[in-house]
Parts: C-alpha cells; sequence; structure tokens
C-alpha cells in the first residue's frame, strides 16, 4: 500500500506544478517563445544558405532547447520558494524522493510540450524534410529530453536554492549534458540523413544508458540535497 | 529510549543552530509532557521559530538533540513527521490554485481520504470561498487556509508558530479548539507566543528565550497571572 | 541516512601538520626528475625534441584524473557518513584537481601549435578534458555560492559524485563522435626510451599533489578548527 | 640529421620552454596561495583558541 500512497504524492506534485503553470502561461509562453527566438536567432546566424540551414537544423534545435530548457527548472522550484511553500512540502510524511519524482514528471511534461515546439519550428525555419524513420526519430527526443530533464530538475533543487541561481545552474548542467548533447544531435542527424553507417543505434544506447545511470544517481543523491 | 513510548513528548536537549557566523540558538534545553501546552516568550530573533523549525524537521542542529516522542528529529525523521503538525509563519500556500486545491494537494501530501477536505474547509469557514484561487485572499484568509491543513489529520505534536497573528476573534477560537482537541486525545503543543492574551486559560505554563537559551530566572507567566488573580 | 547530528564533545583537536620539508623535497625530486628527462631523452624523429613536453603534460594528465577520483571517492563517503572532514578532502582534492586540469589543457596546446599546427583540435582526449574541467569549476562555484556549510558539503558531495559518474561517459561519447565521422589522430606509440623518463615524472608529480591535497585540507581542517572554538564559545559548552 | 630537421628543432624550443615555465608558474603558485592561506587560518586559531599558542601545541 505504501506504494500506492507515494505514486499519489508524486501524481499531486505534477499535477499541481502544471496546474500553476497552466493557469499563470506566462511561464510556459515564455519558455516556448524564446526557444523559437534562439532558433530564428541561429537561423539568421548561419543563413541565407539552404543547404547550410538545413544541415545545421539539428545542433540549432537542440541548443535551443538546452537554453530554454534551462528556464523551466529554476521555475519549477521557484513556485515553492516564492510562498514559503518549500517548508510544509518538506514536513510532510513520506518519502523524499517522491518530491523529486513529481518535479520530474512536471518538469517532463513541461520541457516536452516546448520541445514539440521548437522542432516544429526547426522544421519549418530551416527547411527539414520528414525521414520516414520518424517514430525512432521520436524516441531520440524522447531519450534527450529525459537527460535534459533529469540533471536540469536535480541540479536546480540546489542552484534554486542559492546565491547566483542563474548563473550556476547552466554551469552546473551544461557540462553535464555533453553526452546528451552529442547523441542527440548525432543520432538524430543520422537519422535524418539516410544513417548509411548504422551509427543511430549505438548513440540510442548511449543515450538510454546515461538516462538510466543518472536517474537512478539523482534519486539517490536527491535526499542528501532537499534539505535545508 | 531511542524509539517507541517516552514520558516526553518534546524533548531537546542542548540545541545549538546557527546561520553563517550567528548562533541564534546556544543550548537550549526544553521539554514538554504529553497533554501539556507550552507557550514559548521571547523578542523577535531570540530562537522560538528556530526552535520549531529543528524539532519539525526541517532544520538541522549543529548541536545538541531533539527528540518526539523518542523519536530523534535528525536519524528519525521521517517518523517524526508523520506525528508533528507544524504551522509556520508564513501561509505556504500555493496562490495559484484554488483554496479547495490547496488542501487537496495536502491532503494528497499527508496520504489522507480526500472527504477530510471539505469537512475541513468548512470548519475553518472557508467552505464558500472554496473554488477561488489563493491569490486574492486576505491575510487572514490565508492564515485560515494553512490552518485548515492541520485539521486534515490528527497529528500528536503541535507545533505553532505565532498562531494569533493576523486572526480575529473567531480564528483566535479556532486555534484553541485546535490546540484543545489534540490535548484532549493526549497529544502535546509547544506555541510561539510574543502575547499570552489570546492564549490565556489555554496554555499550561511557558518558558522564556533570551538570547537562545532558556531564561531560568524568568517567571512562568501563566502561574505568575494565577497568583495574582 | 542523513547526517547524524554532531554532539557538544566531537570537537576535532588541533589538526596535525605536513611537514613543509614534504613539500620541499617534492618539488625538489619534480625539479631533478624533469632535468634527468629532458637531458637523457632522444630527439623524437618526427617532432625532435617536442616530445619533451609529454614529460609534463602527460603526468599532469594522469594526476588530474587521479584527483577527481579522489573526489569522487570522498563524495560517497561524505554522503554514506557525514563526517565533515571527508567534505574538506573532496574538496581540497577538487581544488587541487582543477587547477592540474587548467595546466593539462594549457600544455596540450602548447603541444598542439607546433605538432598540429593549431592551438586546439576536437580531439577526444582534449575535448574531454576539457569537459571534465567544466564540470570541476562547476563544482568550485557551487562551493562559492552557498554558504550554509553543512548545505555545502551536502550539495557538493552530490555534485562531486554526479560529475564523476560522467567523466568515462564524456570519454566515451566524445570519443565516438570523433571516431565515427574521422579517423582519430594516431597517438605516438611510445618509445622505451621515453618510458622512464615519463614514469619517474608521473611520480614525482604525484607526490607534489599528495602534499598540495593534504595541506589544503589541512588548512581547511584549521579553519573549521577555529570556528568550531569559536562554536563551543558561544554555546558555553563545559 | 638534414639542416631542414634542425631548423624545425630550433623552433620548437621555444613551445618547449613556455610547456615547463607555465607548469612551474602553477605549481609555484598554487604553492605561494597554500602559504598565505596557512599563514592566515594559523592567525585566526591562535586568535580564537587561546592557549592553544599557535604551532603544534596540543
Amino acid at each position: 500500500m505504501a506504494w500506492r500512497d507515494d505514486w499519489r504524492r508524486v501524481r499531486a506534485i505534477a499535477r499541481k506544478d502544471l496546474t500553476t503553470e497552466l493557469r499563470t502561461k506566462a511561464g510556459f509562453n515564455g519558455v516556448a517563445a524564446l526557444g523559437v527566438t534562439i532558433l530564428i536567432l541561429l537561423g539568421l546566424a548561419l543563413g541565407p544558405d539552404g543547404a547550410a540551414l538545413r544541415n545545421a537544423a539539428v545542433g540549432a534545435v537542440w541548443l535551443a532547447t538546452l537554453f530554454a530548457g534551462v528556464l523551466a527548472f529554476n521555475r519549477s522550484f521557484q513556485v515553492e520558494l516564492e510562498s514559503g511553500a518549500l517548508e510544509p512540502l518538506l514536513q510532510y510524511p513520506g518519502p523524499r524522493w517522491t518530491i523529486f519524482a513529481g518535479k520530474l514528471l512536471g518538469n517532463l511534461v513541461f520541457v516536452t510540450a516546448m520541445v514539440a515546439i521548437v522542432v516544429a519550428a526547426g522544421v519549418v525555419l530551416f527547411g527539414v524534410g520528414i525521414p520516414a524513420t520518424w517514430p525512432t526519430l521520436v524516441g531520440v527526443i524522447a531519450l534527450g529530453v529525459v537527460g535534459l530533464v533529469v540533471l536540469g530538475t536535480f541540479y536546480a533543487s540546489m542552484s534554486s536554492r542559492s546565491r547566483a541561481r542563474e548563473v550556476l545552474l547552466p554551469m552546473l548542467l551544461f557540462p553535464m549534458l555533453v553526452p546528451v548533447l552529442l547523441g542527440a544531435t548525432t543520432a538524430s542527424k543520422a537519422l535524418l540523413g539516410a544513417d548509411l553507417m548504422h551509427e543511430a543505434g549505438a548513440w540510442i544506447r548511449l543515450l538510454a544508458a546515461y538516462d538510466l545511470v543518472f536517474l537512478i544517481a539523482t534519486f539517490v543523491a536527491f535526499e542528501h540535497v532537499i534539505e535545508s | 529510549m531511542s524509539n517507541g513510548q517516552s514520558d516526553r513528548a518534546i524533548d531537546v536537549s542542548g540545541l545549538g543552530k546557527r546561520f553563517g557566523a550567528r548562533w541564534v540558538l546556544r543550548g537550549t534545553t526544553l521539554a514538554v509532557r504529553p497533554g501539556e501546552v507550552v507557550g514559548l516568550m521571547g523578542q523577535n530573533g531570540s530562537g522560538k521559530s528556530t526552535i520549531l523549525r529543528i524539532v519539525a524537521t526541517l532544520l538541522k542542529p549543529n548541536a545538541g538533540t531533539a527528540q518526539v516522542n523518542g523519536l530523534n528529529v535528525v536519524r528519525d525523521a521521517t517518523a517524526v513527521r508523520a506525528q508533528v503538525g507544524y504551522l509556520a509563519h508564513t501561509p505556504g500556500l500555493y496562490d495559484d490554485l484554488t483554496a479547495r486545491e490547496n488542501l487537496k494537494f495536502a491532503a494528497d501530501m499527508l496520504g489522507m481520504p480526500a472527504t477530510v477536505v471539505d469537512a475541513s474547509l468548512e470548519r475553518v469557514g472557508l467552505a464558500r470561498v472554496a473554488h477561488e484561487r489563493v491569490r486574492g485572499f486576505s491575510a487572514g484568509m490565508e492564515r485560515r487556509l494553512a490552518l485548515a491543513r492541520l485539521f486534515l489529520r490528527t497529528p500528536t505534536v503541535l507545533l505553532l508558530d505565532e498562531p494569533y497573528s493576523n486572526l480575529d476573534a473567531a480564528g483566535v477560537e479556532l486555534i484553541n479548539s485546535l490546540i484543545g482537541g489534540i490535548v484532549r486525545t493526549g497529544g502535546a503543543a509547544l506555541v510561539a507566543l510574543h502575547e499570552l492574551a489570546p492564549a490565556r486559560g489555554l496554555i499550561d505554563r511557558t518558558l522564556t528565550l533570551v538570547e537562545g537559551r532558556i531564561d531560568a530566572a524568568r517567571p512562568n507567566l501563566v502561574g505568575a497571572a494565577a497568583g495574582v488573580a | 541516512m542523513p547526517a547524524p547530528d554532531r554532539s557538544l564533545d566531537a570537537r576535532p583537536a588541533r589538526p596535525p601538520r605536513t611537514s613543509p620539508w614534504m613539500g620541499v623535497a617534492a618539488i625538489l625530486v619534480l625539479a631533478a626528475t624533469q632535468a634527468y628527462s629532458i637531458s637523457t631523452s632522444p630527439a623524437e624523429g618526427d617532432m625532435g625534441h617536442l616530445q619533451k613536453i609529454m614529460y609534463v603534460h602527460v603526468p599532469a594528465a594522469w594526476m588530474t584524473f587521479l584527483a577527481f577520483f579522489v573526489v569522487l571517492v570522498f563524495s560517497v563517503k561524505y554522503l554514506w557518513k557525514g563526517r565533515e572532514d571527508d567534505d574538506l578532502v573532496a574538496a581540497s582534492a577538487a581544488e587541487v584537481g582543477a587547477t592540474l586540469n587548467g595546466l593539462t589543457l594549457v600544455l596540450g596546446m602548447i603541444w598542439g601549435r607546433p605538432a598540429w599546427g593549431v592551438w586546439w583540435v576536437w580531439d577526444a582526449r582534449l575535448t574531454s578534458t576539457l569537459v571534465l574541467f567544466l564540470i570541476f569549476a562547476g563544482y568550485l562555484a557551487l562551493r562559492a555560492f552557498v554558504d550554509d556549510e553543512q548545505q555545502r558539503a551536502r550539495w557538493s558531495a552530490a555534485v562531486g559524485a554526479i560529475g564523476a559518474i560522467n567523466v568515462p561517459i564524456v570519454y566515451m561519447s566524445v570519443k565516438w563522435w570523433r571516431t565515427l565521422h574521422q579517423p582519430p589522430s594516431s597517438p605516438a606509440t611510445l618509445d622505451p626510451a621515453y618510458t622512464m623518463g615519463l614514469r619517474i615524472n608521473a611520480f614525482a608529480l604525484l607526490f607534489v599533489m599528495i602534499f598540495f591535497i593534504r595541506k589544503r585540507y589541512e588548512i581547511a581542517r584549521l579553519e573549521r578548527a577555529a570556528e568550531h572554538a569559536a562554536e563551543a564559545a558561544a554555546l558555553g559548552a563545559p | 640529421m638534414t639542416g631542414i630537421v634542425d631548423d624545425i628543432v630550433a623552433s620548437n624550443w621555444s613551445f618547449i620552454y613556455a610547456a615547463y615555465g607555465v607548469t612551474w608558474v602553477v605549481i609555484l603558485g598554487y604553492l605561494v596561495r597554500l602559504v598565505r592561506a596557512g599563514a592566515r587560518a594559523n592567525a585566526d586559531y591562535a586568535r580564537l583558541v587561546p592557549g592553544a599558542g599557535g604551532e603544534g601545541a596540543r
């Protein structure tokens, strides 16, 4: 029965975060708009040659996702800090990992929605043809998003409570995401081409392993990190 | 007495806590027995809130120990949290959720059935505005809603931080009925106060904090008042 | 398994001091091994005397990884036991490791310019060393930006352990990223004439690093001991 | 050795000097940092712990 209570807590936190986001709207719209703006700026910086743009599309989309995503993670803890809600949250009985899982779930939905917009914008703006292997491509994006959200949520739980949080989160997060960036961009590029060298499979395994390793590591470490 | 039953609901011994270089608690020792309501007096910054937050497992002490029903607040934090009801100085509500959603969230986190939510709203007199967002609430309404969270279940130890501020006479009555209800079932309460008046008749004794220590020389205000009367 | 509360009597006495002569000796030995290997190593066929940079670059890279391994071990140990000393060892090793890491990168560039004609190549080892540097720059920034020392210890232990886990993954991913697109620049197969020089230099630098970490740790302990003394005075402990 | 190789070798010496120069600047620089931090910590300790007597007492 305990796991049912825990799952109820996880859902409650995710639902609460998403309801707040939905009602304020400014948050999601702002983050998604930033992602698209970064894409447009990259297009201007790299264009106007069509072939060069198509070549750079994958990198541009992932960079826009990383930069806009960083804003989402600090936000999700800001909600707790602004109204002094973190203390009651920590005072509830039940294991602390449920807090992390709830935040993770909420951020996953938030960032997935944002990525959908950024990818759609990237396809249009950079003139990318959708390949026949698109379901695999969606899988690659999903694996990349999970890696981003797991570490982003974990580091934001600290950076949101430190001095200079706007600087600290990217400093901690971006170097950690190098394997995600390389894996997601290379696999996506391979799938957009014909994947003649069959390299996408290896990258997908790397992404999956990365997600699994850090999912476990952050769940273990979160309990030590969340307390004040 | 590391776990199980104890003759002390709250047992704080030699507690030290600092924030940066500033020492807020300097070896505080106090105890509250089951069925007892103790008022914690002292000026602003004397460390009242810090003691409550340590006992509520929200802060870790730099020195000394604190126990709730024989459970150590650092080692057995999860078990302590299940027994303690804590009302913070700030309401800690989510502004963009309605009153009812805020309570439903608390019920989910506490593992209580959803049915207690409406009863609790009724009890604090907020049933009428249950579907309004907290953002539009007055300070007094926010405090009532924060209080409603404590009515969701029956803790054995209540920790209240300045519960009477921003409350009208009816609100004061609510707090007192909450404390009374807990004490009748053998629970205990530690209440941080800056004036005794609203809690008179309910408080068994008072302790006064001066510079992070219990001042032994200060008279028990409840006893003193009784003596005069 | 949260960190246990520290009771009043668990106050550390004045920490021991490593003799400064150990540092002098380590640094003199390093100078001697460098002089020996520079003067005895023959000029290499392709690169001439340029290979002499290897005697500082390669040991610096090895010691960087070793230092961060120490960070990993003591971070995990801190999360497990909650002993303040472990946090201080991890912090000291991270600081020394980041310094050596920066040195490794600069030496790599000084090597790359004459050897390859460019200051930087996106080679697997160079790139992952750079990422490692960034990860631990983040670690040190976190330590600088958090004031509460219990919080700082817990947070940096988590960041240190998770950052160290990432190091092999980064290395592997950068290597694949390179090899799947173009052949890697062939690593110079090492002639036996150079291995001896490399080994003794690595050991000399190891002694210097151990001295640095120990000294840094002792200073941190001394600072903490002074704070604990102030704590005892504030609490009026017997 | 041919003259061309000699030229390359000669030009490379400046990079070798640079490499060893940087190494010693870093090592000695860190050493200086440690010595100063150590002196400061010792002074603080001697000030805050009466009777400890700074160097190695207790």
